[in-house]
């Protein structure tokens, strides 16, 4: 073989660096709360929204928040995907439904999975409700909730997505 | 040109570690701080907005997406970031006034860099085929370079000592420092090694932190009846990535970067410099031909506390501090970035009379 | 605020980067593999090790190779005491530039000693080559002292 | 008041899977060159230097500017890295324009880059954090909803963006320097191929690339002398909006709407349609084109996937307002360059320089670039005739 078949080309570099990750004041409330099993927002002083997961700031009017207001684990679906491929990190086996729920009260979407459904009768202004896991395995993270599973309630017309009250949808 | 000044400045505690709160918990507080200086309401209030920060400081992509949340950027607003030192930021943001499109602007640096562990963060900022897979850490090339100015004759332990018991004592006037405090150079110099020839006090403690700054054209600092310092003059200069090739012993891209800045124009009472080491500080006051009469880092500098991304722009906020108290009339601020003072920004400020 | 106040766990970022290093970098590597170190010469004559792709001061591209000797001496250096993880030696070493015979502007590696009194600016030092060499710069395992501190 | 600045020169690096022949600055290097040699300029008539990319993840450098200032002839010179995510080239080259036309330099060089072979896009798109209050599905999870949305709001038909899947491609098969060569790609083709996050199939998406893209800017001066005709910087605006906020319009952001108007405003523009000859516009998922051109202004809300479908936006169907001639986002991504490559590619536009996907007579075109959860915004106007 000649020499530039030998050439060095390319080589690998493992780049491997450790951190110590906290979670923020307002995540960590909200996370110490989903442990219990309770969904909890924060309202903006200033235009009254509800966000969920709370980042301890109104985004739109940059103040800080500080009152937290309970939440019930019904949703809306506010729009949907089904996702087809592995996504590097998520152990999730596609094809998964990811939806933008905006929960009962609060005036913010997020992200979770639907399932217990099928796929193709997923649709925007569906009503859907968590399924949480068992108790014991409950920890400091979103995924408590295994998925959400449609209710047999009513669609929610789109101009009302993101501003029910924490009530819900009466039809 | 259009003349800039400098009207509002807010930096936090150097914290060892910040505890709970997470990047817009870091900046709101600053932000918050800097809109009642100049009596502004939020972010819609100015015309620009330009951040600095490193995402892997903080060990995720796009660390500066959150800050923001911060900002209440709704109706949106005119932003941008720089994946720099906040005083490069500033540099942004002199330029969109200069230019005309904008007449203040606000801008913020963050960083919670004692999630990781910088030195080795900062070895990734080597060339990625030669170094960086040696993992060479940022302490351990400073050491190199010190090493270098003490056998040059150009710095003794002595003169390094000194600038750690100065940076010390001035920072017991500065509620935001990390360490303060009086320090013999007898008991520095009976310290124990710790990359040697440097000792743990010669290095910058890491610290976690925010800090935010307004400028805007005197025009509109005379409309916000707000004290203020002229941001004079401001130049940065990079230097080759081959530190076998730098003259480590001198700083030339701080020459370069003064002499656009006019440093040499007038009197230098008082210069803020960025340097993480003590002997940098030493090789800085010489490049920026600093004379007795100046009082170098009157705030204790980053020996004293180190807010990795926005210590720069705090050096900035420093001078502009005094210079408004009429403390000075005017000052230089320095900011640095990458391995042993690769890049140097200079900044004049002067007094508004 | 209660317990939630510190919420925090260690994580690792980290991925294995597949580089392409291009005809510079990749004939140093190459050579290297070969147990033999080249460098190559800027525009104002000076022989540069690790080559460099570009002129630091004509931003030209280098392209003319020279090959150094394993030796050289040592220009400055720093005495770690407490080798981190991801650093080349467990035990204390120095990290030293060293201008290799046959080249002008040093080069940064490590330099493995029993003690710190031991290093001096101007030791010689040898590479000591890793048993299986792939063309990394790790291929030198590190650098030895020839002589003692003089 | 600012100051008059022009692009002199253009270059680009050929868009590849992965540039398996050169390094990180050998990248870089190749576009700055290649802008540098169409500008008939050499490193020394270069007075500062501004870089852009995504983030550092993608490479594993962290600021990777400090180890290119070699290979761009920066040393003695000021360098500025920019990074605000997707819209970097865009905002990058502004920030560049800027440094003329705040009158404080004559002459800069800009590059842009990502060379997305050294990692995986997805994993450095959102690298794992502990605590992660979001579920990870990828940057198709994220705008396939959007999508859906924006199709149930306007009733497009569901071949709308298999139509500008094919029509991205057929344009980029006129660009040499374009990834993705699929010169006889057709509807069926798209429609068949895997479906990634529904309704966006892999042939409605972009390209993984290596690449990089410069300019050389110049003031009024310096670009009147130049070799080749300059490209007139007539408009550029940024506008940034929070990621998520109660009452936010993902499908049409106002940051879009806003940015474009500013834009517009400076360029003397009131019918983007009619008074602009083609765009460049950020389009990384087919469905983005019939989007965009409804946050653009170049269609009433609702009706963009009509001039979609009616072949406006095509080279190829004679369209009176092209889109993305040289094959945009869908036909090569380079993450941190795309943006740039949108700015730069309507400056070739006006130049009359695009070759073989030039619009015939293109006077003033619009660079568009966006970022993050379609929500920063980076826009230029370019002119052919001097303001």
């Amino acid at each position: 073989m000649s020499d530039a078949e030998h050439a060095v080309t390319g080589i690998e570099c493992p780049v491997y660096l450790q951190y110590h990750f906290t979670a923020g004041r307002a995540p960590a409330r909200f996370l110490t709360r989903i442990r219990e099993g309770v969904l909890t927002g924060q309202r903006c002083p200033r235009c009254s929204n509800v966000y969920i997961p709370p980042r301890g700031s109104c985004p739109a009017c940059g103040v800080p928040t500080e009152e937290e207001v309970v939440l019930p684990d019904k949703a809306t679906v506010q729009s949907f995907t089904v996702v087809a491929i592995p996504i590097p990190n998520n152990p999730i086996e596609p094809p998964f439904v990811v939806a933008n729920l905006v929960l009962d009260g609060a005036n913010i979407a997020f992200i979770h999975l639907i399932s217990e459904c099928d796929n193709s009768a997923v649709h925007i202004g569906q009503r859907v409700q968590a399924v949480w896991k068992p108790r014991e395995e409950w920890g400091y993270a979103m995924d408590n909730i295994r998925y959400f599973r449609p209710l047999d309630e009513p669609d929610v017309p789109v101009e009302q997505i993101g501003r029910l009250s924490v009530s819900g949808w009466e039809g | 040109m259009q003349e800039l000044a400098v009207v509002a400045f807010s930096q936090s505690d150097c914290l060892a570690r910040a505890g709970a709160a997470n990047e817009v918990e870091l900046i709101m507080p600053q932000l918050q701080a800097v809109y009642a200086q100049v009596g502004i309401r939020n972010a819609q209030d100015v015309d620009f907005v330009c951040s600095g920060s490193c995402d892997y400081l903080q060990g995720a992509a796009f660390a500066f997406v959150a800050g923001v949340d911060a900002l209440g950027a709704v109706p949106p607003i005119k932003e941008s970031h720089v994946e720099m030192d906040a005083a490069w930021a500033l540099y942004e943001a002199v330029l969109k006034i200069r230019m005309g499109q904008a007449e203040s602007a606000l801008l913020y640096g963050f960083s919670r860099s004692s999630s990781g562990d910088l030195p080795m963060v900062l070895s990734q900022q080597l060339d990625p085929y030669y170094l960086a897979p040696l993992w060479v850490d940022s302490i351990s090339l400073a050491a190199l370079q010190a090493r270098l100015l003490l056998e040059a004759g150009l710095a003794s332990e002595q003169d390094m000592a000194e600038v750690v018991v100065r940076s010390r004592r001035n920072a017991r006037d500065n509620p935001h420092a990390r360490l303060r405090g009086d320090l013999s150079i007898e008991a520095l110099l009976a310290e124990d090694m710790f990359v040697s020839p440097l000792r743990r006090a010669d290095c910058a403690p890491v610290a976690d932190g925010a800090a935010a700054m307004i400028i805007c054209t005197v025009a509109r600092a005379r409309e916000w009846g707000v004290p203020y310092a002229v941001l004079s003059g401001i130049d940065h200069r990079i230097e080759t990535h081959n530190l076998g090739m730098r003259d480590l012993t001198d700083s030339p891209s701080t020459r370069l970067a003064a002499r656009a800045a006019g440093v040499a124009e007038g009197p230098v009472e008082v210069a803020e410099l960025y340097a993480p080491f003590s002997h940098q500080e030493i090789i800085l006051a010489r490049a920026l031909e600093l004379g007795p009469d100046t009082r170098v880092n009157p705030s204790g500098g980053v020996l004293a506390g180190n807010l990795m991304m926005a210590s720069g722009l705090s050096r900035v906020g420093e001078v502009f501090r005094r210079i408004v108290a009429g403390d000075a009339r005017r000052g230089v601020a320095h900011a640095t970035s990458g391995p042993c003072l690769q890049h140097n920004l200079v900044a004049v400020l002067e007094s508004a009379s | 605020m209660s317990a939630a106040d510190i919420l925090s766990r260690d994580f690792e970022l980290g991925f294995t980067y597949t580089r392409s290093t291009g005809p510079v970098v990749g004939r140093f590597l190459t050579d290297l593999r070969e147990r033999r170190i080249v460098g190559n010469r800027a525009s104002d004559g000076r022989v540069i090790v690790p080559p460099m792709e570009y002129d630091p001061v004509t931003a030209e591209a280098l392209t003319d190779f020279v090959q150094v000797a394993e030796c050289g001496a040592i220009v400055s250096w720093c005495w770690v005491t407490q080798p981190r993880a991801a650093h080349p030696l467990d035990e204390p070493f120095a990290w030293a530039m060293i201008r290799l015979d046959g080249a002008d502007v040093p080069l940064i590696h490590c330099v493995a000693a029993g003690a710190e009194t031991e290093l001096a600016t101007g030791a010689r030092v040898r590479a000591v080559w890793a048993e299986q060499t792939r063309g990394f710069i790790s291929d030198i395992r590190y650098f030895e002292l020839v002589q003692g501190a003089s | 008041m600012s100051k008059l600045a022009a692009v002199v020169g253009i270059g680009q690096t050929r868009y590849k899977t992965r540039r398996g022949d050169v390094s990180i600055a050998g990248l870089v290097r190749e576009a700055a060159a290649n802008a540098l040699e169409d500008a008939g300029l050499g490193w020394d008539d270069v007075e500062a230097v501004i870089i852009g990319k995504a983030p550092d993840m993608f490479e594993g450098v962290v600021m990777p500017e400090c180890y290119l200032s070699d290979a761009l002839g920066c040393n003695g010179k000021p360098m500025l890295r920019v990074h605000t995510a997707g819209s970097v080239g865009g905002s990058t080259a502004l920030v560049a324009a800027s440094h003329v036309q705040s009158g404080s330099f004559r002459r800069v060089l800009t590059v842009t880059f990502e060379k997305q072979s050294e990692s995986n896009a997805m994993w450095a798109l959102s690298t794992p954090q502990p605590f992660s209050v979001h579920l990870n599905a990828g940057a198709g999870g994220y705008f396939a909803p959007i999508i859906r949305e924006y199709m149930r709001r306007s009733g497009a038909p569901y071949d709308v963006g298999l139509k500008v899947a094919v029509k991205d491609r057929l344009h980029g098969a006129r660009n040499p320097l374009a990834h993705l060569q699929l010169p006889h790609i057709t509807m069926q083709e798209v429609e068949e191929s895997m479906m990634l996050w529904d309704p966006l199939r892999f042939l409605e998406a972009c390209p993984s690339s290596d690449g990089a893209c410069a300019m050389v800017i110049a003031d009024e001066e310096l670009a009147t002398r130049s070799p080749k005709p300059p490209a007139w910087i007539r408009g550029g605006a940024m506008r940034s909006e929070p990621t998520m906020y109660a009452g936010r319009d993902e499908v049409n952001p106002r940051a879009g709407r806003d940015c474009a108007a500013d834009v517009y405003r400076q360029a003397g523009i009131t019918d983007p349609r009619r008074d602009l000859d083609c765009a460049e516009v950020y389009v990384p998922f087919s469905w983005y084109e019939p989007m965009w051109l409804e946050n653009l202004g170049f269609a009433a809300e609702g009706e963009g996937w009509k001039l979609t479908m009616a072949g406006a936006t095509s080279l190829d169907e004679g369209g009176d307002i092209p889109w993305n001639c040289s094959g945009g986002v869908l036909s090569s991504n380079p993450i941190g360059a795309s943006g740039m490559i949108r700015f730069a590619e309507a400056a070739r536009q006006v130049r009359g320089d695009a070759g073989a996907h030039q619009v015939p007579g293109a006077r003033l075109a619009l660079g568009h670039a966006y970022g993050g959860g379609a929500q920063f915004f980076a826009m230029w106007v370019v002119g052919a005739d001097k303001p």
